[in-house]
Protein backbone atom coordinates (compact mmCIF):
# COMPACT_ATOMS: atom_id res chain seq x y z
CA UNK A 1 0.00 0.00 0.00
CA UNK A 2 1.71 3.26 -0.90
CA UNK A 3 -1.41 5.48 0.09
CA UNK A 4 -0.58 7.51 2.91
CA UNK A 5 -2.89 7.65 6.09
CA UNK A 6 -2.39 10.14 8.69
CA UNK A 7 -2.68 9.33 12.09
CA UNK A 8 -6.00 10.53 13.94
CA UNK A 9 -7.68 10.52 16.98
CA UNK A 10 -9.50 7.29 17.49
CA UNK A 11 -10.70 8.29 21.15
CA UNK A 12 -14.10 9.44 21.94
CA UNK A 13 -15.50 11.50 24.68
CA UNK A 14 -17.83 8.79 26.61
CA UNK A 15 -20.19 5.58 24.81
CA UNK A 16 -20.11 4.99 21.13
CA UNK A 17 -23.28 5.21 19.58
CA UNK A 18 -25.68 3.12 17.77
CA UNK A 19 -26.20 6.00 15.59
CA UNK A 20 -22.74 6.64 15.10
CA UNK A 21 -22.28 3.06 13.98
CA UNK A 22 -25.07 3.12 11.26
CA UNK A 23 -23.74 6.56 10.04
CA UNK A 24 -20.46 5.30 9.52
CA UNK A 25 -22.49 2.29 7.93
CA UNK A 26 -24.04 3.49 5.72
CA UNK A 27 -20.99 6.00 4.40
CA UNK A 28 -19.50 3.15 2.95
CA UNK A 29 -22.35 2.14 0.83
CA UNK A 30 -21.01 4.53 -1.97
CA UNK A 31 -17.62 2.28 -2.32
CA UNK A 32 -19.06 -0.37 -4.48
CA UNK A 33 -15.58 -1.99 -4.21
CA UNK A 34 -16.48 -3.07 -0.90
CA UNK A 35 -18.25 -6.42 -0.81
CA UNK A 36 -17.81 -7.42 3.00
CA UNK A 37 -17.64 -5.50 6.30
CA UNK A 38 -16.33 -6.88 9.76
CA UNK A 39 -17.40 -5.33 13.08
CA UNK A 40 -16.60 -5.62 16.58
CA UNK A 41 -18.07 -3.78 19.19
CA UNK A 42 -16.94 -3.83 22.71
CA UNK A 43 -19.77 -3.82 25.21
CA UNK A 44 -19.71 -2.90 29.01
CA UNK A 45 -20.78 -5.86 31.16
CA UNK A 46 -22.20 -5.37 34.43
CA UNK A 47 -19.99 -7.84 35.97
CA UNK A 48 -20.81 -9.15 39.42
CA UNK A 49 -17.54 -9.22 41.72
CA UNK A 50 -17.24 -10.27 45.19
CA UNK A 51 -21.38 -9.47 45.55
CA UNK A 52 -20.77 -5.88 43.85
CA UNK A 53 -21.75 -4.82 40.30
CA UNK A 54 -19.84 -2.74 37.44
CA UNK A 55 -22.33 -0.42 36.71
CA UNK A 56 -19.72 1.82 34.78
CA UNK A 57 -15.86 1.40 33.36
CA UNK A 58 -14.28 4.61 33.54
CA UNK A 59 -11.24 4.68 30.84
CA UNK A 60 -8.40 7.03 30.67
CA UNK A 61 -5.19 6.40 28.30
CA UNK A 62 -1.98 7.67 27.78
CA UNK A 63 -2.90 9.52 24.67
CA UNK A 64 0.23 10.73 23.19
CA UNK A 65 1.32 7.31 23.20
CA UNK A 66 -1.86 5.37 22.15
CA UNK A 67 -2.83 7.16 18.81
CA UNK A 68 0.97 6.29 17.51
CA UNK A 69 0.29 2.53 18.61
CA UNK A 70 -3.35 2.91 16.92
CA UNK A 71 -2.10 4.41 13.63
CA UNK A 72 1.09 1.55 13.90
CA UNK A 73 -1.59 -0.82 14.09
CA UNK A 74 -3.67 0.24 11.00
CA UNK A 75 -0.63 0.20 9.01
CA UNK A 76 0.13 -2.95 9.87
CA UNK A 77 -2.58 -4.73 9.02
CA UNK A 78 -3.21 -2.69 5.73
CA UNK A 79 0.01 -3.81 4.80
CA UNK A 80 -0.92 -7.60 6.11
CA UNK A 81 -4.60 -7.81 4.39
CA UNK A 82 -6.22 -6.74 1.44
CA UNK A 83 -8.53 -3.88 3.06
CA UNK A 84 -10.53 -1.30 1.45
CA UNK A 85 -11.07 0.88 4.34
CA UNK A 86 -10.21 0.45 8.49
CA UNK A 87 -12.15 2.66 11.55
CA UNK A 88 -10.99 2.79 15.11
CA UNK A 89 -13.22 4.06 17.69
CA UNK A 90 -11.89 3.76 21.60
CA UNK A 91 -14.12 5.65 24.32
CA UNK A 92 -12.62 7.64 26.65
CA UNK A 93 -13.93 9.24 29.87
CA UNK A 94 -17.60 6.97 31.40
CA UNK A 95 -18.91 4.36 29.60
CA UNK A 96 -21.96 2.40 30.95
CA UNK A 97 -22.73 -0.95 31.62
CA UNK A 98 -24.47 -2.20 28.31
CA UNK A 99 -23.29 0.70 26.08
CA UNK A 100 -20.30 0.37 23.54
CA UNK A 101 -16.88 1.52 24.48
CA UNK A 102 -15.05 0.14 21.12
CA UNK A 103 -15.79 0.28 17.72
CA UNK A 104 -13.63 -1.85 15.00
CA UNK A 105 -14.83 -1.54 11.15
CA UNK A 106 -12.95 -3.05 8.56
CA UNK A 107 -14.00 -3.57 4.83
CA UNK A 108 -13.07 -5.61 2.15
CA UNK A 109 -13.87 -6.93 -1.38
CA UNK A 110 -14.23 -10.77 0.16
CA UNK A 111 -15.19 -11.79 3.25
CA UNK A 112 -12.26 -14.26 4.24
CA UNK A 113 -9.86 -11.11 4.70
CA UNK A 114 -12.26 -9.46 7.14
CA UNK A 115 -12.38 -12.26 9.46
CA UNK A 116 -8.72 -12.07 9.63
CA UNK A 117 -8.28 -8.59 9.46
CA UNK A 118 -10.48 -7.52 12.21
CA UNK A 119 -10.01 -10.26 14.97
CA UNK A 120 -6.16 -9.17 14.11
CA UNK A 121 -6.36 -5.68 14.95
CA UNK A 122 -8.61 -6.27 18.16
CA UNK A 123 -6.44 -8.33 19.67
CA UNK A 124 -3.42 -6.08 18.49
CA UNK A 125 -5.54 -2.85 20.35
CA UNK A 126 -5.73 -4.72 23.53
CA UNK A 127 -2.22 -5.86 23.58
CA UNK A 128 -0.17 -2.74 22.41
CA UNK A 129 -2.47 0.57 23.24
CA UNK A 130 -2.02 2.29 26.71
CA UNK A 131 -5.85 2.33 27.23
CA UNK A 132 -6.88 1.62 31.10
CA UNK A 133 -10.59 0.53 32.20
CA UNK A 134 -11.46 1.29 35.55
CA UNK A 135 -14.54 -0.67 36.39
CA UNK A 136 -16.80 1.44 39.26
CA UNK A 137 -19.52 -0.35 41.06
CA UNK A 138 -22.93 0.49 42.37
CA UNK A 139 -21.30 1.46 45.65
CA UNK A 140 -18.96 3.92 44.18
CA UNK A 141 -15.64 1.51 44.87
CA UNK A 142 -13.58 0.87 41.96
CA UNK A 143 -11.18 -1.92 40.52
CA UNK A 144 -8.87 -1.54 37.83
CA UNK A 145 -9.64 -3.71 35.05
CA UNK A 146 -7.91 -6.68 33.89
CA UNK A 147 -7.97 -8.12 30.39
CA UNK A 148 -7.96 -11.69 29.60
CA UNK B 1 18.18 16.55 33.64
CA UNK B 2 14.80 17.35 34.32
CA UNK B 3 12.09 14.48 33.70
CA UNK B 4 8.75 14.56 33.64
CA UNK B 5 6.95 10.93 34.83
CA UNK B 6 3.57 10.27 33.96
CA UNK B 7 1.58 7.74 35.75
CA UNK B 8 -1.69 5.69 34.66
CA UNK B 9 -4.15 3.31 35.93
CA UNK B 10 -3.52 1.47 39.63
CA UNK B 11 -0.27 3.07 39.26
CA UNK B 12 -1.74 6.71 39.24
CA UNK B 13 -3.42 5.60 42.27
CA UNK B 14 0.02 4.85 44.36
CA UNK B 15 1.61 7.76 43.19
CA UNK B 16 -1.33 10.04 44.38
CA UNK B 17 -0.67 12.03 40.96
CA UNK B 18 -0.88 11.83 37.14
CA UNK B 19 2.57 12.98 36.39
CA UNK B 20 5.15 15.10 38.48
CA UNK B 21 8.36 16.77 37.52
CA UNK B 22 11.76 15.41 38.76
CA UNK B 23 15.44 15.85 39.16
CA UNK B 24 17.50 12.68 37.88
CA UNK B 25 20.97 13.19 37.29
CA UNK B 26 21.61 9.51 36.40
CA UNK B 27 21.20 7.47 33.14
CA UNK B 28 19.23 3.89 33.31
CA UNK B 29 15.93 3.48 33.43
CA UNK B 30 16.77 1.42 36.69
CA UNK B 31 18.48 3.91 38.48
CA UNK B 32 15.31 6.05 37.93
CA UNK B 33 13.26 3.35 38.62
CA UNK B 34 15.75 2.83 42.38
CA UNK B 35 14.48 6.64 43.15
CA UNK B 36 10.63 5.81 42.43
CA UNK B 37 11.07 2.75 44.31
CA UNK B 38 12.15 4.65 47.26
CA UNK B 39 9.78 7.59 46.95
CA UNK B 40 6.79 5.17 46.78
CA UNK B 41 7.35 2.04 48.37
CA UNK B 42 4.73 0.08 46.90
CA UNK B 43 5.27 0.49 43.51
CA UNK B 44 7.80 -2.50 43.94
CA UNK B 45 4.80 -4.91 44.12
CA UNK B 46 2.93 -3.70 40.70
CA UNK B 47 3.17 -4.82 37.47
CA UNK B 48 4.13 -2.50 35.21
CA UNK B 49 6.15 -1.36 31.99
CA UNK B 50 8.37 2.24 31.44
CA UNK B 51 7.64 3.71 27.88
CA UNK B 52 9.86 6.66 26.78
CA UNK B 53 9.33 8.01 23.29
CA UNK B 54 5.91 6.25 23.09
CA UNK B 55 7.56 2.79 23.20
CA UNK B 56 8.08 0.15 25.62
CA UNK B 57 11.70 -0.11 27.18
CA UNK B 58 13.79 -2.27 29.33
CA UNK B 59 15.24 -1.70 32.31
CA UNK B 60 18.92 -0.92 30.86
CA UNK B 61 17.75 1.37 28.63
CA UNK B 62 19.20 5.02 28.62
CA UNK B 63 17.23 7.88 29.26
CA UNK B 64 17.48 9.75 26.36
CA UNK B 65 13.23 11.45 26.86
CA UNK B 66 12.57 14.00 29.37
CA UNK B 67 8.93 12.34 29.06
CA UNK B 68 8.65 8.85 30.55
CA UNK B 69 5.96 7.11 31.42
CA UNK B 70 4.69 4.21 33.90
CA UNK B 71 2.36 1.75 32.19
CA UNK B 72 0.51 -0.91 34.20
CA UNK B 73 -1.29 -4.00 32.25
CA UNK B 74 -3.65 -2.32 29.66
CA UNK B 75 -6.93 -2.99 29.71
CA UNK B 76 -8.78 -1.21 26.71
CA UNK B 77 -11.52 -2.66 24.86
CA UNK C 1 -28.30 -24.96 25.24
CA UNK C 2 -32.08 -26.26 26.78
CA UNK C 3 -33.56 -23.42 25.93
CA UNK C 4 -35.90 -23.78 22.52
CA UNK C 5 -35.64 -21.20 19.58
CA UNK C 6 -38.05 -20.97 17.20
CA UNK C 7 -37.32 -20.97 13.45
CA UNK C 8 -37.24 -17.36 12.36
CA UNK C 9 -38.01 -15.93 9.02
CA UNK C 10 -34.48 -14.60 7.91
CA UNK C 11 -35.27 -13.29 4.71
CA UNK C 12 -36.16 -9.69 4.60
CA UNK C 13 -37.46 -7.84 0.80
CA UNK C 14 -35.02 -5.47 -0.62
CA UNK C 15 -31.44 -4.02 1.34
CA UNK C 16 -30.96 -4.02 4.71
CA UNK C 17 -30.45 -0.71 5.86
CA UNK C 18 -28.10 0.95 8.32
CA UNK C 19 -31.09 2.08 10.73
CA UNK C 20 -32.29 -1.23 10.90
CA UNK C 21 -29.08 -2.48 11.54
CA UNK C 22 -28.30 0.04 14.41
CA UNK C 23 -31.54 -0.93 16.20
CA UNK C 24 -30.61 -4.44 16.25
CA UNK C 25 -27.17 -3.14 18.00
CA UNK C 26 -29.28 -0.64 20.58
CA UNK C 27 -31.93 -3.37 21.56
CA UNK C 28 -28.79 -5.40 23.18
CA UNK C 29 -27.68 -2.56 25.45
CA UNK C 30 -29.75 -4.18 27.93
CA UNK C 31 -27.76 -7.47 27.97
CA UNK C 32 -25.59 -6.53 30.16
CA UNK C 33 -23.60 -9.97 30.18
CA UNK C 34 -22.76 -9.25 26.69
CA UNK C 35 -19.45 -7.93 26.61
CA UNK C 36 -18.13 -8.39 22.59
CA UNK C 37 -20.10 -8.11 19.44
CA UNK C 38 -19.59 -9.29 16.19
CA UNK C 39 -20.97 -7.85 12.87
CA UNK C 40 -20.67 -9.55 9.18
CA UNK C 41 -22.27 -7.23 6.69
CA UNK C 42 -22.23 -8.62 2.74
CA UNK C 43 -22.39 -5.62 0.63
CA UNK C 44 -23.39 -6.49 -3.10
CA UNK C 45 -20.31 -5.26 -5.31
CA UNK C 46 -20.68 -3.34 -8.39
CA UNK C 47 -18.22 -5.63 -10.31
CA UNK C 48 -16.77 -5.44 -13.50
CA UNK C 49 -17.37 -8.60 -15.57
CA UNK C 50 -16.49 -7.91 -19.34
CA UNK C 51 -17.20 -4.48 -19.70
CA UNK C 52 -19.75 -4.81 -17.60
CA UNK C 53 -20.63 -3.29 -14.49
CA UNK C 54 -23.14 -5.31 -11.71
CA UNK C 55 -25.66 -2.39 -10.92
CA UNK C 56 -27.92 -4.91 -8.19
CA UNK C 57 -28.06 -8.48 -7.27
CA UNK C 58 -31.52 -9.89 -7.33
CA UNK C 59 -32.30 -12.38 -4.80
CA UNK C 60 -34.19 -15.27 -4.85
CA UNK C 61 -34.56 -18.75 -2.12
CA UNK C 62 -35.79 -22.13 -1.98
CA UNK C 63 -37.47 -20.83 1.79
CA UNK C 64 -39.17 -23.47 2.50
CA UNK C 65 -35.41 -24.77 2.94
CA UNK C 66 -33.78 -21.99 3.78
CA UNK C 67 -35.33 -21.07 6.82
CA UNK C 68 -34.84 -24.59 8.73
CA UNK C 69 -31.56 -24.44 7.04
CA UNK C 70 -30.76 -20.98 8.87
CA UNK C 71 -32.61 -22.42 12.22
CA UNK C 72 -30.17 -25.52 11.91
CA UNK C 73 -27.37 -23.43 11.29
CA UNK C 74 -28.16 -21.05 14.43
CA UNK C 75 -28.88 -24.23 16.51
CA UNK C 76 -25.45 -25.67 15.96
CA UNK C 77 -23.48 -22.45 16.50
CA UNK C 78 -25.22 -22.34 19.39
CA UNK C 79 -24.38 -25.45 20.69
CA UNK C 80 -20.54 -24.75 19.54
CA UNK C 81 -20.27 -21.40 21.13
CA UNK C 82 -20.54 -19.54 24.01
CA UNK C 83 -22.84 -16.86 22.63
CA UNK C 84 -25.83 -14.64 24.46
CA UNK C 85 -27.83 -14.34 20.95
CA UNK C 86 -27.51 -14.24 17.14
CA UNK C 87 -29.05 -12.79 14.19
CA UNK C 88 -29.21 -13.46 10.73
CA UNK C 89 -31.54 -11.16 8.04
CA UNK C 90 -30.64 -11.86 4.59
CA UNK C 91 -32.15 -9.92 1.84
CA UNK C 92 -34.17 -11.37 -1.26
CA UNK C 93 -35.13 -9.44 -4.11
CA UNK C 94 -33.16 -6.33 -5.62
CA UNK C 95 -30.13 -5.30 -3.66
CA UNK C 96 -28.21 -2.06 -5.43
CA UNK C 97 -24.50 -2.41 -5.44
CA UNK C 98 -23.05 -0.49 -2.43
CA UNK C 99 -26.16 -1.70 -0.55
CA UNK C 100 -26.20 -4.98 2.28
CA UNK C 101 -27.75 -8.29 1.44
CA UNK C 102 -26.36 -10.00 4.61
CA UNK C 103 -26.39 -9.04 8.04
CA UNK C 104 -25.18 -11.60 10.55
CA UNK C 105 -24.72 -10.13 14.32
CA UNK C 106 -23.41 -12.32 17.20
CA UNK C 107 -22.64 -11.59 20.73
CA UNK C 108 -21.04 -13.16 23.64
CA UNK C 109 -19.75 -12.52 27.14
CA UNK C 110 -16.19 -12.55 25.60
CA UNK C 111 -13.88 -11.96 22.44
CA UNK C 112 -12.55 -15.20 21.46
CA UNK C 113 -16.25 -16.63 21.02
CA UNK C 114 -17.47 -14.06 18.75
CA UNK C 115 -15.06 -14.19 16.21
CA UNK C 116 -15.05 -17.96 15.84
CA UNK C 117 -18.60 -18.20 15.80
CA UNK C 118 -19.42 -15.14 13.76
CA UNK C 119 -17.10 -16.81 10.70
CA UNK C 120 -18.47 -20.34 11.63
CA UNK C 121 -21.93 -18.94 10.80
CA UNK C 122 -20.95 -17.27 7.68
CA UNK C 123 -19.25 -19.80 5.88
CA UNK C 124 -22.63 -22.27 6.57
CA UNK C 125 -24.69 -19.91 5.20
CA UNK C 126 -22.81 -19.74 1.63
CA UNK C 127 -22.59 -23.37 2.27
CA UNK C 128 -25.42 -24.73 3.27
CA UNK C 129 -28.49 -22.10 2.55
CA UNK C 130 -30.43 -22.43 -0.88
CA UNK C 131 -30.16 -18.77 -1.95
CA UNK C 132 -29.44 -17.58 -5.71
CA UNK C 133 -27.89 -14.21 -6.45
CA UNK C 134 -28.29 -13.27 -10.06
CA UNK C 135 -26.21 -10.41 -11.02
CA UNK C 136 -28.48 -7.65 -13.08
CA UNK C 137 -25.79 -5.31 -15.47
CA UNK C 138 -26.40 -1.66 -16.47
CA UNK C 139 -27.59 -2.73 -19.62
CA UNK C 140 -29.96 -5.07 -18.47
CA UNK C 141 -28.44 -8.60 -19.24
CA UNK C 142 -27.80 -10.71 -15.97
CA UNK C 143 -25.50 -13.75 -15.16
CA UNK C 144 -25.80 -16.16 -12.49
CA UNK C 145 -23.54 -15.27 -9.16
CA UNK C 146 -21.03 -18.00 -8.39
CA UNK C 147 -19.40 -17.69 -4.67
CA UNK C 148 -15.74 -18.26 -3.94
CA UNK D 1 -47.54 -40.71 -8.10
CA UNK D 2 -47.89 -36.44 -8.99
CA UNK D 3 -44.49 -34.45 -8.08
CA UNK D 4 -44.08 -30.74 -8.08
CA UNK D 5 -40.11 -30.26 -9.34
CA UNK D 6 -39.06 -26.68 -8.07
CA UNK D 7 -36.65 -24.91 -10.40
CA UNK D 8 -34.25 -22.32 -8.91
CA UNK D 9 -31.84 -20.11 -10.14
CA UNK D 10 -29.80 -21.02 -13.51
CA UNK D 11 -31.88 -23.94 -13.82
CA UNK D 12 -35.20 -22.22 -13.59
CA UNK D 13 -34.12 -20.09 -16.72
CA UNK D 14 -33.70 -23.73 -18.53
CA UNK D 15 -37.01 -25.14 -17.90
CA UNK D 16 -38.43 -21.81 -18.57
CA UNK D 17 -40.57 -21.93 -14.98
CA UNK D 18 -40.30 -22.35 -11.41
CA UNK D 19 -42.35 -25.55 -10.60
CA UNK D 20 -44.15 -27.86 -13.05
CA UNK D 21 -46.31 -31.14 -11.54
CA UNK D 22 -45.45 -34.46 -13.67
CA UNK D 23 -46.91 -37.34 -13.09
CA UNK D 24 -44.20 -40.21 -12.43
CA UNK D 25 -44.29 -43.21 -12.22
CA UNK D 26 -40.84 -45.17 -11.42
CA UNK D 27 -39.09 -44.66 -7.85
CA UNK D 28 -35.18 -43.38 -7.93
CA UNK D 29 -34.06 -39.78 -8.13
CA UNK D 30 -31.93 -40.72 -10.92
CA UNK D 31 -34.66 -42.06 -12.94
CA UNK D 32 -36.85 -38.80 -12.42
CA UNK D 33 -33.64 -37.15 -13.71
CA UNK D 34 -33.72 -39.43 -16.57
CA UNK D 35 -37.15 -38.19 -17.36
CA UNK D 36 -35.97 -34.28 -17.03
CA UNK D 37 -32.74 -34.37 -19.61
CA UNK D 38 -35.37 -36.09 -22.19
CA UNK D 39 -37.44 -33.11 -21.62
CA UNK D 40 -34.48 -30.48 -21.19
CA UNK D 41 -31.41 -31.96 -22.64
CA UNK D 42 -29.35 -29.13 -21.62
CA UNK D 43 -29.95 -29.56 -18.46
CA UNK D 44 -27.15 -32.54 -18.19
CA UNK D 45 -24.35 -30.09 -18.94
CA UNK D 46 -25.41 -27.93 -15.40
CA UNK D 47 -24.26 -28.45 -12.03
CA UNK D 48 -27.36 -28.53 -9.69
CA UNK D 49 -28.46 -30.94 -6.45
CA UNK D 50 -31.68 -32.51 -5.91
CA UNK D 51 -32.91 -31.71 -2.34
CA UNK D 52 -36.31 -33.94 -1.05
CA UNK D 53 -37.68 -32.98 2.38
CA UNK D 54 -35.98 -29.75 2.31
CA UNK D 55 -32.41 -32.06 2.45
CA UNK D 56 -29.99 -32.94 -0.51
CA UNK D 57 -29.67 -36.47 -1.42
CA UNK D 58 -28.39 -38.48 -3.73
CA UNK D 59 -29.18 -39.78 -7.34
CA UNK D 60 -29.85 -43.43 -5.38
CA UNK D 61 -32.26 -42.12 -3.00
CA UNK D 62 -36.08 -43.26 -2.89
CA UNK D 63 -38.57 -40.54 -4.23
CA UNK D 64 -40.50 -40.31 -0.95
CA UNK D 65 -42.32 -36.85 -1.12
CA UNK D 66 -44.50 -35.14 -3.59
CA UNK D 67 -42.11 -32.47 -3.59
CA UNK D 68 -38.36 -32.33 -5.18
CA UNK D 69 -36.13 -29.14 -5.72
CA UNK D 70 -33.40 -29.25 -8.43
CA UNK D 71 -30.75 -26.89 -7.14
CA UNK D 72 -27.91 -25.13 -8.31
CA UNK D 73 -24.97 -23.84 -6.79
CA UNK D 74 -25.54 -21.23 -4.11
CA UNK D 75 -24.86 -17.97 -4.31
CA UNK D 76 -26.35 -16.32 -0.88
CA UNK D 77 -24.50 -13.17 1.07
Amino acid sequence: MTKERKPKNVFKEGAISSEFIAESIAKHQSKTSIGAHNIFLGQVRADAIDGKTVSAIEYTAYEDMANPKFHEIRETTFSKFNLTCMHIYHSLGTVKSGEICLFVFVSSPRRKEVFKALEYVVEEIKAKVPVYGKEIFEDSTHQWKVNS
Amino acid sequence: MQLQIKYFGLIAEITNCDKETIEFSKTLISELLEELYDKYPSLKQKDFKVAQNHEIVSNNSKITNPEIALLPPFSGG
